[in-house]
C-alpha cells in the first residue's frame, strides 16, 4: 500500500514536472523575449515616471529622445568607433532631453497643465517630423554590435545576447538609480520636490537644478535602452518610438507613476505579458492588451501597484 | 460714431456671409474645371469644414469642460465606419467584401430609401446611417466614459488614447471581417456628389455645439473646467455633466467621421492613429482652446497649410524659392516648428478662448489704421521695456551670480552632487540654523 | 439651551489622514437662523470639518446631520481598523457617503477659504452657474432653446441680476470675475452660494484679508442676509472682532480637538482657549 | 514680441496663398506635357514609393522630351507625397489633378490608388498604377490601368512554387490594416490549400517591431515555410529574428520584397528568402547600367535608394511606366486627358526592360509569368531561380 502511494505520488511528481517541462519548452521563447523587452520598456518608462512625478508632466517626447538617440547612433557609427559613439548617444539624448525642457517646457511651467501637455505633444510631432526628414522616411537599420547580437542558446529557445543582457542591465541601472534617489542630497532633493513642488521650492531646492537631473537620468536611460532594444529589433524609422514610448507610459502607470522600482516591474509585465499573448495566438491584440490592461489598473488601482495617494487641497 | 449693431442687423449680416459662402462652395464645385488650381480650394474647404467640426467637438471637451482627451480619431473611426457599413450599394458588396463572401450586410439603407421616396430618400439615406454613426459613437462614448471619467485629466488623456488604439485593433480583426472588412478598405460606399453637403453638415453641427455652450448646460461645463471643486459646491453632478459632455462631443465626432469617410471615398483603419487626434488637437490649439470659432479658423488654416500651401516645400520650390533642403518631409517639419512656435509664444492661437462677433470685427477693422500709425510707437516703448527688463534681469542675474558665490565659498567641506546623505543632512540643518539667526 | 429647531449637527466627526487625526471627535450643532463660528489657530482642522460636511472628504468616523437626518456616517474599515487613534470607534456600523453637489441640493451652501471663482467668467454667469442645478429643462431643451428653456433662462437671468443687486455687484455684472478687487471677490462667492437657495451656509474665512472697516461692512452684510434668506450660517473667522460680533455660539478647536464651546462671552473667558491662541509654552 | 511672432505668422500664410493661388495656375506653357507622379515618400510604404519614383525619373532624365504629332514637348514631372496615407491620397490626387497633368503614375501600395481613384474619375484622368497589384484598383475604375500583375496571379505563383518544392505548411503572417499583405496571403492560402497545402495564419499589428513571438510561432506549429508578403520595414526586422531564433524554413514573400533592403538585411545571416517579382536585374544590361551610373552621379537618388545602387524591381517598372505613358500621348496625339485615355486601352508597348505592356478589358496588364528570386546571403545579390506560371 505504502510503496504503491509512493509510487503514485512520483509518478504525479513526475507527471507534473513533465507538463512544467513542457509548457516551460514551449512557452521559453515568449518569456525569453519578454523578459528582454520588458527591461527595454523599463529604461524608458523611468523617465517618464520620475518626469511625470516631479512636473506631473507627460513628457510625450519621451519616446521620440529614444527614437532619435536610436537614429544618431546610425549615423555616428558610421565615422566613429563604436564605443565612443555609444557615449556620444548618451550624451545626446542628454542635451536633446534637457534643452527640449528648457525651451519647450520650462517657459510653461506656470501655464495651465493642459499647455505644458501639448507642449509635449508638440515637440513630439516636431521631433518625428524632423526624423522623417532626416532618414527620408525610410527605415534605418541599427548598427550590429556582434557581442550584443550573438546568438545563444537556453533550453529549447535560441536568442540573442542582448536578449539575457538587457534585465541584467536593467536592474543593475535601476538598483544605481535607487541608491542614489535614496542616499544623496539630490536624490533628497527629487522626493522632496516630488512630494511637494512649491513647499520645496519655499524650502531653498533648487528646482530646476533637480528637473535637469532628472531629465538627465530619464534620457540617458533611455538611450541605452535604446542601444538595447534597436540591437534587438534592428530597424529604426521616425515612429519607431512611439509604441514602446506609449508602452512604457503604461508601465509606469501600471506600477504607480513616481515610483522607479514600480515602473520597473510594471515594464516586466507589460513585456511578459505581450509576448505570452501573441504566442498565444492573440496577435491582433498585442498592442491593444497594453492599453486594456492601463484602462483596468486605473479603474481597480487608480495609484497603480506602488503608487501614493495624493489628497487635493480644497 | 457707434460701430454696433443691433441683433437683428447682426443676425442679418451673418446669414448673408453664410449665404455667400454656400453659394460660393455649391457653384465653385461645379463650375471649377478639375484642372484648376481653385478646385484646390474646394477641396480644403470640404476637408477643413470636416476637421472643422471634429476639432470643435474636442475643443467642447478640451477648451469647454477642462477634459484632456485623446480619443477623437478612435471616435471618427467608428462613425466613418458605421457610415460606410451601411450604404454601400446592394451589388458592390461582392467586390467591396471580396475575401469575406460580399460581407454580412447586403444592403444599403440609401438604396432602400432612394427606391421608395426617389431623390428624397437618397438624401435622407444618408442623412439616417450618418445620424446612425453618431449615435453609435455617442454610445460607445457613453460606455467609455463611466469608467474614464472619474479618472484625473493626465490619466484621462492616456486612457482615452488607449481606447483609441483598440477600437482601431478591433476594427482590423478579421474574424470581424464580414462587417468591418478587416484590413482591407471599405469603398463604392454613396458620397456627396457637391461640396456644400459637408460644409452644410458641419455648418449646422457647429451651430448646434455653439448653442449648447451658451445655454445653462454649456456654463455648468465651463464652470468645471474653472474649478471642478467649486462646481461641485455649486450643486453641478460632475460626473454627469462630464459624461453628458463626452457623449456629445463623441456624437459630432462619429458624424465628423462619416464626413471623412465621404469624403475620402474608401476608408481603412490604419489612418486613424494618434497623430490624427494630434493633428486634431493642434488645430484647437491653433485657434485657441475655448473658441469655437478659432476651431473652425485653425482647421481650415491647417488643411489649407499643410495639403496645399506648403506643399511646394517638398517639390523643391516655394514661392520662387528653392533650395536642396527643400525635399519630401521638409513642409511637414517647418509646419512643426510653426506649431511649436505658436504654442510657445502665441499660446492663445487665433482667437484664445473669445468667440467671432460682429462689434468685435468691426472695432478691429477700426482701430487698424490707429494700430497701423501707433504701431512704430508701440515698437519703441516695447523697446525701451524689453531694454529695461533686460537690464533688470542682468542686474538679478548679477546678485544671483553673488549669492552663488557666496554660498560656494560657505561650502568648504566641497559638497556636491551626489554627496553622501550623513554629510547633506548637516550642511541642511546648519544652513536652517544660519538663516534663523 | 436653545430651543430653536437643529438644522446642521455633527456627532463625533473624526478624520484621519494616514497616522495624522486632522479632526478628532467634533460635535457640533447648528440652530435654525443661528450664525456659529468655528474658531481655532491655523491647522486646527477647521477646513477639514467643511470639507467632512460638505462631501469633499468622507470622514473616518462620526456622522453628519442635515435637518434631522443622518447623511453621512462613517466608521473605521479596512486599513483604519487599526490604525484609528481616534474615540467612539464602535459607535457607528453604517458607511453614508454623498459627493458634494447633492449636499448643495439638500441647502448646504459654501464659500471657500482661498477664492474659487470660476475665473474664465463674468460675474453673471458666476451666479447663473450655481442656478444650474435648479432648473429643469433637458440638455435637448436647452440647447435648442425651446419656449420653456428660454423662460427658464429669462428668469435665471433676472434672479440673478436681482441677487447682485442685493450684493452690490450689479454694476460689475459683466465684469471678468477674476478682475474684481478682493473684497467684492469675497462678496461675489457668498452671492453664488446664495444662489443655490441655500437653508444653511457655510462660510470660510469670509473675512480673511479685510481691514477693519471692510470686516465690520462683512459682518453687517452676513446679518443681513441672514434675515433675508432666512438662514443658519457656520462661519470658520480669524478675525476675532467678526466672530466675537455676530456669533451667538462658538466653538473652538486645536489640533483637530475640540477645547471648548460656548456665547462669545464664555469663549472669551476660557483659559483653554486663552492659552491655545496666546500659546502657553511654545 | 509675441506680436511680431503673430505678424510674421499671419504674413507667411498670405503670402502662401498666394503663392498656392498663383503656383498652380499659371506655369502650363504650350511646350511643356506634365506627368503626375502619385506616391509616397513618407509613411509606410515610403522606401518603395521612392524607390518607384526613381525609375520615373530616371527615365524621365534618358527621354526628356516626347514628339506628339509634329510638334515637341518638354515632360515634366509634377511629384506628389501620397504619405501612404488614404485620408491624404485624396488631396494630394487632387492636387495633382489641379496642376494640369496629363496622365498620372503610381501608386506604389494599392489602398492610396483606390482611394484616389474616384478623383481621377472625377476628373477623367488616365492614370498608370505602376506595381499596385490589388484586383480593386482597376476594377471599378475605368480612368485606371496597369502594367504589372495581380495579387490572385502573384498569390497563385507563389503557393504553386512552394507546393512544387515539397512544402506542405505554411506559416501566413500579414500585417493588420495593411491590405496588400492581407490580400496576398488571402490568394496564396487559397491557392495552398487548394493544392492540399495546410496554412496558419497570423496578423502583426501596425508599428510593431518585436517578431521574436510570430518567429517562435512559426517554429512551434511546425511550419515548413514562412510567408510574409509585408514591407520592407517589417521585413528586415524578420528577417534579424529568423536568424537569431534560426527559424529553419525558408521565407517566401511578394514583390515589395525584391528590394536592395532585403539582401542587405539577409546578407551574411543564415537564412533562405524566395520572392517573386516583376523584373530581373541582368534582364537589360543597358537600363541597368545607365541606373547605376546615375546613382553614382546623384547623390540623392542614391539616398532615395537606400544609399546603395542595387536595383529595385519598382524601379525598372517606375521606368517602364514612364515609357508607356510617352507611347500613351504619342498613340493620343494629342496632351489632353481626356484623349490619353481614350488612347490608353488598344495602346500596346514592346521594348521594355520589364517585358511588352498591352491591356485587357478591366485595364490590367497581360501578364502571364513572374520571376522568382533568391536570395545569395554571402554576396547579397538577388540570384534568378525560374519563370513561374500561375498553371
Amino acid at each position: 500500500m505504502d510503496t504503491s502511494g509512493s509510487r503514485q505520488a512520483s509518478r504525479t511528481y513526475y507527471l507534473r514536472k513533465n507538463i512544467i517541462m513542457g509548457l516551460l519548452h514551449t512557452w521559453l521563447p515568449y518569456i525569453l523575449a519578454g523578459i528582454a523587452v520588458g527591461g527595454q520598456y523599463a529604461l524608458i518608462a523611468i523617465g517618464y515616471t520620475m518626469v511625470y512625478g516631479i512636473l506631473r508632466l507627460i513628457n510625450f517626447a519621451h519616446g521620440d529622445v529614444f527614437m532619435w538617440s536610436g537614429l544618431i547612433m546610425v549615423y555616428l557609427v558610421t565615422v566613429l568607433p563604436l564605443w565612443l559613439s555609444v557615449i556620444l548617444v548618451i550624451a545626446f539624448a542628454i542635451v536633446l532631453g534637457t534643452t527640449i525642457e528648457r525651451v519647450a517646457y520650462r517657459p510653461l511651467r506656470t501655464a495651465p497643465r493642459m499647455s505644458i501637455m501639448i507642449s509635449a505633444i508638440g515637440v513630439s510631432y516636431l521631433l518625428q517630423n524632423f526624423a522623417l526628414y532626416i532618414t527620408g522616411g525610410l527605415t534605418k537599420t541599427y548598427p550590429s554590435i556582434s557581442w550584443l547580437q550573438k546568438t545563444v542558446k537556453i533550453g529549447s529557445a535560441t536568442t540573442k545576447m542582448v536578449t539575457l543582457i538587457t534585465p541584467v542591465l536593467t536592474i543593475v541601472l535601476v538598483f544605481i538609480l535607487v541608491m542614489l534617489i535614496k542616499h544623496t542630497k539630490i536624490g533628497m532633493a527629487m522626493r522632496a520636490v516630488s512630494r511637494d513642488f512649491e513647499t520645496s521650492s519655499l524650502m531653498g531646492i533648487d528646482i530646476n537644478r533637480v528637473i535637469t537631473v532628472t531629465f538627465i537620468i530619464g534620457c540617458a536611460l533611455a538611450s541605452i535602452g535604446s542601444i538595447l532594444y534597436f540591437s534587438n529589433y534592428t530597424g529604426i524609422n521616425p515612429m519607431s518610438g512611439a509604441m514602446p514610448g506609449l508602452k512604457a507610459f503604461v508601465a509606469a502607470v501600471f506600477g504607480g507613476i513616481g515610483s522607479v522600482p514600480g515602473a520597473v516591474v510594471g515594464a516586466f509585465v507589460i513585456g511578459i505579458c505581450e509576448n505570452l499573448i501573441k504566442g498565444a495566438g492573440w496577435t491582433t491584440f498585442s498592442d491593444a492588451f497594453t492599453f486594456v490592461l492601463l484602462i483596468i489598473i486605473l479603474m481597480v488601482k487608480p495609484t497603480g501597484l506602488f503608487g501614493e495617494k495624493n489628497l487635493d487641497k480644497v | 460714431m457707434d460701430t454696433r449693431l443691433d441683433n437683428k442687423k447682426k443676425i442679418a449680416l451673418s446669414a448673408a456671409c453664410l449665404i455667400l459662402f454656400m453659394v460660393f462652395v455649391y457653384f465653385g464645385d461645379i463650375m471649377i474645371r478639375p484642372g484648376s488650381s481653385m478646385k484646390m480650394l474646394i477641396t480644403v474647404i470640404e476637408k477643413g469644414s470636416i476637421f472643422a467640426l471634429v476639432a470643435a467637438s474636442m475643443n467642447l471637451l478640451n477648451g469647454f469642460t477642462g477634459l484632456f482627451s485623446l480619443g477623437q480619431a478612435g471616435f471618427m473611426l467608428i462613425g466613418a465606419y458605421t457610415y460606410a457599413i451601411f450604404t454601400i450599394p446592394a451589388d458592390s458588396h461582392d467586390k467591396v467584401y471580396q475575401y469575406f463572401n460580399g460581407g454580412i450586410i447586403k444592403w444599403s439603407i440609401v438604396e432602400i430609401l432612394e427606391s421608395k421616396l426617389g431623390l428624397a430618400g437618397h438624401y435622407l439615406g444618408m442623412l439616417i446611417p450618418m445620424l446612425m454613426a453618431g449615435l453609435l459613437v455617442a454610445l460607445i462614448g457613453f460606455l467609455i466614459g463611466i469608467p474614464v471619467l472619474r479618472l484625473k485629466s493626465d490619466y484621462l488623456a492616456i486612457a482615452t488614447l488607449g481606447f483609441a488604439e483598440i477600437i482601431r485593433a478591433f476594427f482590423q480583426w478579421n474574424t470581424l471581417g464580414p462587417l468591418t472588412n478587416g484590413s482591407n478598405v471599405l469603398r463604392k460606399y454613396t458620397t456627396y456628389k457637391n461640396a456644400i453637403f459637408p460644409v452644410m453638415i458641419a455648418g449646422i453641427s457647429i451651430a448646434i455645439i455653439l448653442l449648447l455652450i451658451n445655454s445653462t448646460y454649456g456654463r455648468a461645463f465651463r464652470a468645471i473646467r474653472d474649478d471642478e471643486i467649486a462646481a461641485e459646491a455649486m450643486g453641478i453632478n460632475l460626473f454627469k455633466h462630464k459624461e453628458m459632455s463626452f457623449v456629445i462631443s463623441s456624437f459630432f465626432a462619429g458624424i465628423s467621421g462619416a464626413l471623412l469617410a465621404m469624403f475620402q471615398t474608401t476608408i481603412s483603419a490604419t489612418p486613424f492613429t494618434t497623430v490624427m487626434t494630434y493633428e486634431i488637437l493642434l488645430i484647437v490649439v491653433i485657434g485657441g482652446i475655448g473658441s469655437i470659432t478659432g476651431s473652425v479658423i485653425g482647421a481650415f488654416l491647417f488643411t489649407a497649410a499643410s495639403e496645399w500651401w506648403l506643399r511646394g516645400l517638398d517639390a523643391g520650390k516655394w514661392m520662387g524659392i528653392s533650395s536642396s533642403l527643400m525635399r519630401p518631409g521638409f513642409r511637414k517639419v517647418v509646419f512643426a516648428i510653426l506649431i511649436m512656435l505658436i504654442v510657445l509664444f502665441y499660446s492663445r492661437g487665433i482667437m484664445g478662448d473669445k468667440e467671432f462677433s460682429w462689434d468685435g470685427f468691426f472695432a478691429w477693422c477700426k482701430s487698424r489704421p490707429a494700430a497701423v500709425k501707433a504701431w512704430p510707437e508701440k515698437r519703441k516703448a516695447s523697446r525701451a521695456a524689453k531694454k529695461e527688463a533686460r537690464a533688470v534681469k542682468s542686474a538679478a542675474k548679477a546678485r544671483a551670480k553673488q549669492a552663488k558665490e557666496e554660498k560656494e565659498a560657505r561650502k568648504s567641506s566641497g559638497e556636491g552632487l551626489f554627496t553622501p546623505l550623513v554629510l547633506a543632512d548637516h550642511v541642511v540643518v546648519f544652513e536652517k540654523e544660519g538663516r534663523n539667526g | 439651551m436653545d430651543n430653536r429647531q437643529v438644522v446642521l449637527k455633527l456627532s463625533d466627526i473624526t478624520m484621519q489622514f494616514g497616522g495624522v487625526v486632522a479632526v478628532d471627535n467634533l460635535n457640533l450643532e447648528v440652530h435654525k437662523n443661528e450664525i456659529v463660528g468655528l474658531i481655532g489657530p491655523n491647522g486646527a482642522g477647521k477646513t477639514t470639518a467643511f470639507n467632512c460636511i460638505t462631501g469633499v472628504y468622507e470622514p473616518t468616523n462620526g456622522a453628519v446631520e442635515i435637518n434631522g437626518q443622518v447623511v453621512i456616517e462613517n466608521y473605521p474599515k479596512g486599513k483604519m481598523k487599526d490604525a484609528y487613534k481616534g474615540r467612539n470607534k464602535d459607535k457607528y456600523t453604517r458607511t453614508l457617503t454623498m459627493l458634494p453637489d447633492k449636499v448643495t441640493g439638500l441647502g448646504v451652501a459654501r464659500t471657500f477659504q482661498n477664492i474659487r471663482l470660476f475665473k474664465g467668467m463674468t460675474v453673471l454667469e458666476n451666479v447663473m452657474v450655481a442656478m444650474h442645478m435648479n432648473q429643469t429643462e433637458s440638455v435637448f431643451a436647452a440647447t435648442f432653446r425651446t419656449k420653456k428653456a428660454r423662460a427658464q433662462e429669462k428668469a435665471m437671468r433676472e434672479e440673478a441680476m436681482e441677487l447682485l443687486k442685493k450684493v452690490d455687484l450689479y454694476e460689475n455684472m459683466d465684469d471678468l470675475s477674476t478682475s474684481l478687487p478682493y473684497g467684492k471677490q469675497r462678496h461675489l462667492e457668498i452671492a453664488r452660494a446664495l444662489a443655490t437657495h441655500p437653508t444653511i451656509l457655510l462660510l470660510d474665512e469670509p473675512a480673511a484679508g479685510m481691514n477693519p472697516q471692510e470686516s465690520d461692512d462683512l459682518m453687517k452684510f452676513i446679518g443681513r442676509i441672514r434675515e433675508e434668506f432666512d438662514l443658519s450660517i457656520l462661519m470658520i473667522e480669524h478675525h476675532m472682532q467678526v466672530v466675537m460680533g455676530i456669533c451667538e455660539h462658538i466653538y473652538v478647536l486645536n489640533y483637530g480637538g475640540q477645547i471648548a464651546d460656548g456665547t462669545p462671552e464664555e469663549i472669551q473667558a476660557n483659559p483653554a482657549v486663552i492659552e491655545a491662541y496666546l500659546g502657553g509654552d511654545e | 514680441m509675441k506680436k511680431l511672432i503673430a505678424l510674421t505668422l499671419t504674413l507667411v500664410l498670405a503670402l502662401t496663398f498666394c503663392a498656392g493661388c498663383g503656383g498652380g495656375g499659371g506655369s502650363a506653357s504650350g511646350d511643356t506635357i506634365k506627368i503626375g507622379v502619385f506616391e509616397p515618400a513618407s509613411g509606410d510604404n515610403g522606401a518603395g514609393g521612392k524607390q518607384e519614383t526613381l525609375g520615373i525619373q530616371y527615365a524621365n532624365k534618358v527621354q526628356p522630351t516626347v514628339t506628339i504629332g509634329d510638334k515637341e514637348y518638354n515632360v515634366e514631372l509634377v511629384v506628389v507625397d501620397n504619405e501612404s496615407d488614404n485620408s491624404k491620397a485624396v488631396t494630394a490626387a487632387q492636387n495633382l489633378v489641379s496642376q494640369n497633368v496629363s496622365i498620372v503614375l503610381g501608386s506604389y501600395g494599392s489602398s492610396v490608388s483606390i482611394a484616389a481613384a474616384d478623383v481621377f474619375a472625377d476628373a477623367g484622368m488616365p492614370a498608370i498604377g505602376v506595381t499596385c497589384t490589388n484586383p480593386q484598383v482597376t476594377a471599378d475604375c475605368e480612368q485606371y490601368f496597369r502594367i504589372c500583375f495581380l495579387d490572385p496571379f502573384q498569390g497563385t505563383v507563389l503557393a504553386n512554387y512552394a507546393y512544387e518544392n515539397g512544402m506542405r505548411k505554411a506559416y501566413c503572417l500579414s500585417k493588420l490594416g495593411d491590405d496588400y499583405s492581407v490580400g496576398l496571403v488571402n490568394y496564396f492560402v487559397e491557392a495552398f490549400k487548394g493544392l492540399g497545402g495546410e496554412v496558419v495564419e497570423e496578423q502583426f499589428p501596425d508599428k510593431n517591431s518585436d517578431f521574436t513571438s510570430y518567429v517562435a510561432n512559426a517554429k512551434k506549429a511546425g511550419c515548413d515555410v514562412f510567408f510574409s508578403p509585408v514591407s520592407t520595414e517589417a521585413a528586415a526586422l524578420i528577417i534579424d529574428q529568423a536568424e537569431a531564433q534560426s527559424l529553419g524554413m525558408p521565407i517566401l514573400a511578394g514583390d515589395t520584397w525584391d528590394s536592395n533592403v532585403i539582401t542587405g538585411a539577409a546578407k551574411g545571416k543564415n537564412v533562405e528568402i524566395v520572392v517573386t517579382t516583376f523584373y530581373q536585374e541582368g534582364g537589360n544590361p543597358e537600363f541597368d547600367e545607365g541606373i547605376k551610373a546615375w546613382f553614382e552621379e546623384d547623390k540623392d537618388a542614391m539616398t532615395n535608394n537606400g544609399g546603395n545602387t542595387d536595383l529595385a524591381a519598382v524601379t525598372a517598372m517606375g521606368y517602364d511606366a514612364y515609357f508607356v505613358a510617352l507611347e500613351a500621348f504619342k498613340a493620343a496625339g494629342s496632351t489632353d486627358p481626356a484623349d490619353v485615355l481614350a488612347a490608353l486601352p488598344s495602346l500596346e508597348v514592346k521594348g521594355l526592360v520589364c517585358g511588352d505592356v498591352s491591356f485587357n478589358e478591366t485595364g490590367d496588364a497581360n501578364k502571364t509569368e513572374a520571376f522568382v528570386k533568391k536570395c545569395n546571403t554571402e554576396t547579397g545579390e538577388w540570384e534568378f531561380l525560374k519563370k513561374q506560371s500561375a498553371q
